[in-house]
């Protein structure tokens, strides 16, 4: 117990993931935070656990036609279509602004085949500066032979595979939660090399405008995110946990600091922010004074102890 | 460009449907140009989720309620009640707490000194004219063509003509001004010539066909658009309009929150009727 | 178009669905209805399109320990376990008040293995007044070798064509929508002889007390419902109507008549309504009103005009 | 049992963190009984969902603003501050809309007349008892044994004593009344002996420290319970408690809101724990 009496012993939050050390677990959730520079005018980048930038493919993406967004009931669906500006730019325009910061930086990146992949996980793999590479199998909009990439394990072994071989830092790869049983596309990416897994991605949903009865979205279906998602994501986070031995980054819904203990307790390492990004550009510095306060009031002097602390 | 928790000065109905909210602002007059917007927190609540996007209409100083004190610096919004934030805007009061972010985007360019400035507003797309009047009306004759579908669309033209600006006004019903859209009066005054650039908000039909009328006499033109918005920073690319030279093979998309909302014409694509649902400016509800 | 300045026209509202004739298509969703009794003080029930009772088994089922429910943002979780008297009290006990009303009574039922499906089917087939069976193959509280039935297509055919051996009353498969590909499973159940097909079924989520880091419901994992889920209802229905030649009934969230009609859009026959019934035990007859008053705003003579009608 | 649209009359706070309010309620003083509920609509949103459970404290008139009105019916609640609904219900206006279903659930029987009635109240687990008072008091003798942590959890106690109550104050920290927990008095009276039935609601060991009391003295008991509800009618059976004779092959689950909230103590299955998660009844917090 931390005597509040005595002098005010600050809770240690320090956690690893696949060997990098964060000051914290937390850190936005990649497409939520453009390349960092766009929060910077409201939040110190230093103060995060870590980095996460928008997806990239080995070309810039233009994205998907508009109304690419649309509110629903506390959540919001997208379809931007991965608009990015590619790989090659990113690292001579954007990387140079994220050094200056001494926060790691993970790089989400995807591709439309496996060797796009591949390539695109090559190009980062020497550049300075990169502390990760997250992987993107679970994007609704990346269809592969009609099928989402992360829906079928095989494809999963295969793709995680091949990216392995191209890449010696740390590898985080992301899972989507429309699947039957999430622990078979856990273990299939575990197997295949991944250090680290993080979840979930947005699930697919679709909204209609009953005045045109146009789909709300040009792209007719889209990925839902928001406070809505958390009770799906916090059971797959937990599916996850028991099935895999990497550790896992958990995120969907996640607002303030009693969304992301859930995360926590049941079992992931960090936490990552999306769509509060978009509520509140300061979302996650509330988030961490947060998470310092219920510590101090719960006598919790590392974070660490929180993790997997589920009383079942 | 700050999140700034701050509370309502006052939140009045200034015609059906449409409210004008006063909002405590410090640094908002040094900071806010002309164009700008705010995003805007309606209430702690995870529902509605995105914080909605607004014009400033103007930012001003007030009085302190105590003489001791400097003056209070606030920021203008008009909203017309469209759907569930604006239905909860509604309801606010002096002194309840809200969140903006802001100001954001990037403003009007005030053209060439001396040459006429021609206004034009659709509904409650007359909103960031108003700060670009203020500036305008000090080194140019300024005119406005304001539309609506009715008179009660036709909002603070008054305030428009204090500044000295010459207002035309005119009704799809006729209620009030000349009958019909506001692009006749506004071609005609093209047609008679003279060095000018034209600025223009409203519903997406209107700009679409100021665009054209600009076009044919070799006017230049800025807009300012909407889009849907959730971030409002740059970060979600949900906002993007066409660019200039846009196709299916070499798409060019553009933030409306950062590149925007006031785009010079001529920087984008009209080839195509415009694909963003452009929310309910104006009288196109 | 309805002349309105002319006498007002009422809208159409009758819709069929596997040779049933509703009188409009709006019900309730199992499980939030009780036995109709609950709520015949606060709704006529001949106005409703039909009435859809708690899910039966063979025997009585006391269901899950406590707590059995949980808030969650703009939704619910639950894992009753399906507490439910078993058909034989049902035909003696609850019919009878059921068979007063003029209004299609739809019988949810589940077993615990492929012959419970079967007997409890054959126990509701003989009895006057059951105008549809729907076969809940879908509850993640079920589970049969670990894995809830409704996500595996053999197994939803093997016992739907079970099933439809043993009666001859129009049969409804209500389908999970935790599933990798829904138009397989609904396929599957269509094939093995479904009338009609429902959904959705719960998402299966999971909510964790952060104080006591004990889960918020007994069970650990429950069913998530209510307006949060209902994009990724539109789209699995969505998804459904594509897949299949039978009719669909819609559910998912559905609070509101512009809510309902978004899934009549993209193509549902009927809807549901579960969780709203809990916030508002009057939400149907609400809904009902303001469905009229869309028509008539619209200029819509016959609901079926909207049915399917989504632009794309 | 009726689903009322309504609006609130007053809402008041009556003690650090407990609320007092006041609403219209047409027919409730024909309708409800002691130990009866409502489900209350916090506000038209879809956050909170679900309704909040809430005992009648009492049902009464008032006179109509217009003299030629009849009065006004009204039933008053009293919430403490717990979580996010009743955060909201304390900003609640005179005038505000709400929405309460009700009268649900069953109410206390109300024992032999003549033998006296014992009243166990923890925190807000007194408002039940209120209305229990008013009737008892017509034909016995009544005694209330009321307790809290501190004395901001001691409420409404004056207004039992108008009844004619014999009541006796302890708090946990000794703020007010004798130092300790409420079932130490309780004790005390029952050893004195003699023919009585108790009544009690508060936070769940308090329940149980009574109800193994009572059962030790072979005195009857009433219990009123808390469970967490959805819809407050029988049809979610989210708010069951065990049945005596519970056990997992003979499982016997009770719905509180239909059966309950008020259960005859025999009736209940005392075996293990409870494991029901009843809210923030009184001081448990
Ligand atoms: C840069 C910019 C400046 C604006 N300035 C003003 C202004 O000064 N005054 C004014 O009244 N309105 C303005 N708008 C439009 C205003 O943002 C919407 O009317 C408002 O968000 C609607 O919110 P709602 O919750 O009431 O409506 P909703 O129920 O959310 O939707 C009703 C309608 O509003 C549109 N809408 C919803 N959210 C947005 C959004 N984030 N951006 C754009 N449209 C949306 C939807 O397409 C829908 O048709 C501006 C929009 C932008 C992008
Ligand atoms: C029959 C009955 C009568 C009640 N009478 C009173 C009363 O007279 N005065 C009073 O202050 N409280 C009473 N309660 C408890 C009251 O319903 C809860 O305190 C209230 O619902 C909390 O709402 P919240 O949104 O503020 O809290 P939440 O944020 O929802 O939760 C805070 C805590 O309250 C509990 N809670 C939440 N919802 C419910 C629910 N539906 N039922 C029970 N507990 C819940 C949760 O377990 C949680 O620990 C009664 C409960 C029942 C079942
Ligand atoms: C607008 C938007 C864009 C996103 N872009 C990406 C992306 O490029 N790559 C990726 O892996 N996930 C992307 N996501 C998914 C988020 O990273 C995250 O997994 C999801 O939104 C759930 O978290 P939340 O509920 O906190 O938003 C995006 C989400 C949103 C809302
Ligand atoms: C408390 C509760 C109990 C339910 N019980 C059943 C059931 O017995 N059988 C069934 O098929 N579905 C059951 N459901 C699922 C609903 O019928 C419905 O599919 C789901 O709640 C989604 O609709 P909604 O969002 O409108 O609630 C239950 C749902 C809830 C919330
Ligand atoms: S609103 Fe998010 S990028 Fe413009
Ligand atoms: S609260 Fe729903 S059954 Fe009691």
């Amino acid at each position: 117990m931390i005597k509040r009496k005595d002098k005010i012993i600050r809770p240690k939050m320090e956690v690893e993931i696949a060997g990098i050390k964060l000051r914290n677990p937390i850190m936005p959730a990649s497409g939520t935070f453009g390349y960092g520079e766009e929060f910077a005018p409201y939040l110190d980048l230093n103060s995060l656990g870590a980095i996460v930038t928008k997806g990239l493919s080995l070309n810039a993406k233009a994205g998907n036609r508009t109304p690419r967004i649309c509110e629903t009931v506390s959540g919001m669906l997208n379809a931007i279509g991965l608009q990015n500006v590619g790989v090659d730019v990113f690292i001579k325009h954007k990387m140079p602004f994220l050094e200056q910061f001494d926060t790691p930086v993970i790089v989400n990146f995807f591709g439309n085949t496996q060797d796009e992949y591949a390539e695109v996980a090559a190009r980062l793999d020497g550049v300075p500066g990169v502390a990760a590479l997250e992987m993107n199998i679970s994007c609704p909009n990346v269809k592969h032979g009609g099928i989402v990439f992360g829906t079928d394990p095989k494809a999963i072994h295969e793709v995680v595979s091949q990216v392995r071989k191209k890449t010696s830092k740390p590898l985080i790869v992301k899972l989507t939660p429309n699947v039957t049983d999430i622990q078979v596309t856990a273990r299939a990416a575990e197997e295949a090399g991944a250090d680290a897994l993080s979840l979930i991605n947005t699930l697919t949903g679709m909204a209609v405008d009953v005045k045109t009865r146009k789909p709300r979205l040009a792209n007719t279906i889209g990925g839902l995110s928001g406070p809505a998602i958390r009770p799906v994501a916090v059971r797959l986070v937990h599916q996850v946990v028991q099935a895999v031995s990497v550790p896992v980054i958990g995120m969907g819904g996640i607002t303030r600091a009693v969304d992301a203990l859930e995360f926590l307790i049941v079992g992931a390492k960090a936490v990552q922010v999306g769509t509060a990004n978009f509520v509140d550009p300061t979302a996650m510095s509330t988030i961490l004074d947060e998470l310092e306060e219920f510590c101090l009031t719960e006598g919790i002097e590392d974070i660490n102890d929180i993790i997997g602390s589920l009383v079942v | 460009m700050k999140n700034l928790k701050t509370v309502v000065l006052s939140n009045q109905e200034i015609s059906p449907g449409y409210y004008r909210m006063r909002i405590l602002a410090p640094d908002y007059t040094r900071l806010a140009k002309a164009g700008q917007f705010i995003m805007f927190r309606v209430q702690r609540s995870l529902l509605p989720l995105l914080r909605r996007p607004f014009g400033i209409f103007r930012t001003g100083f007030m009085p302190a309620d105590c003489e001791t004190m400097p003056p209070k610096e606030f920021i203008e919004i008009i909203y017309k009640v469209v759907g569930g934030g604006t239905e909860i805007m509604r309801e606010l009061h002096h002194g309840d707490s809200v969140e903006i972010l802001g100001p954001l985007g990037n403003g009007f360019e005030f053209g060439e000194p001396g040459e006429e400035k021609v206004l034009v507003g659709g509904g409650i797309g007359l909103v960031p004219l108003y700060m670009l009047a203020e500036k305008l009306v000090e080194e140019s004759r300024v005119r406005l063509y304001m539309g609506g579908r009715t008179r009660d669309d036709i909002i603070t033209v008054t305030e428009f003509e204090r500044l000295g600006v010459r207002t035309h006004v005119s009704t799809e019903d006729g209620s009030v001004g000349d009958t019909g859209l506001v692009t006749v009066g506004l071609e005609k005054k093209l047609q008679e010539g003279g060095k000018m650039t034209v600025y223009a908000c409203g519903p997406m039909p209107m700009i679409e066909a100021v665009e054209k009328i600009c076009r044919r006499y070799g006017v230049p033109l800025q807009v300012s658009l909407e889009a849907l918005m959730a971030c409002g920073v740059g970060a979600c690319l949900g906002c993007v309009v066409k660019g200039a030279g846009h196709s299916d093979s070499t798409p060019s998309y553009l933030c409306t929150c950062k590149v925007g909302p006031v785009f010079d014409a001529k920087k984008l694509d009209w080839g195509n009727s415009p694909e963003q649902s452009v929310g309910n400016c104006g009288g196109c509800q």
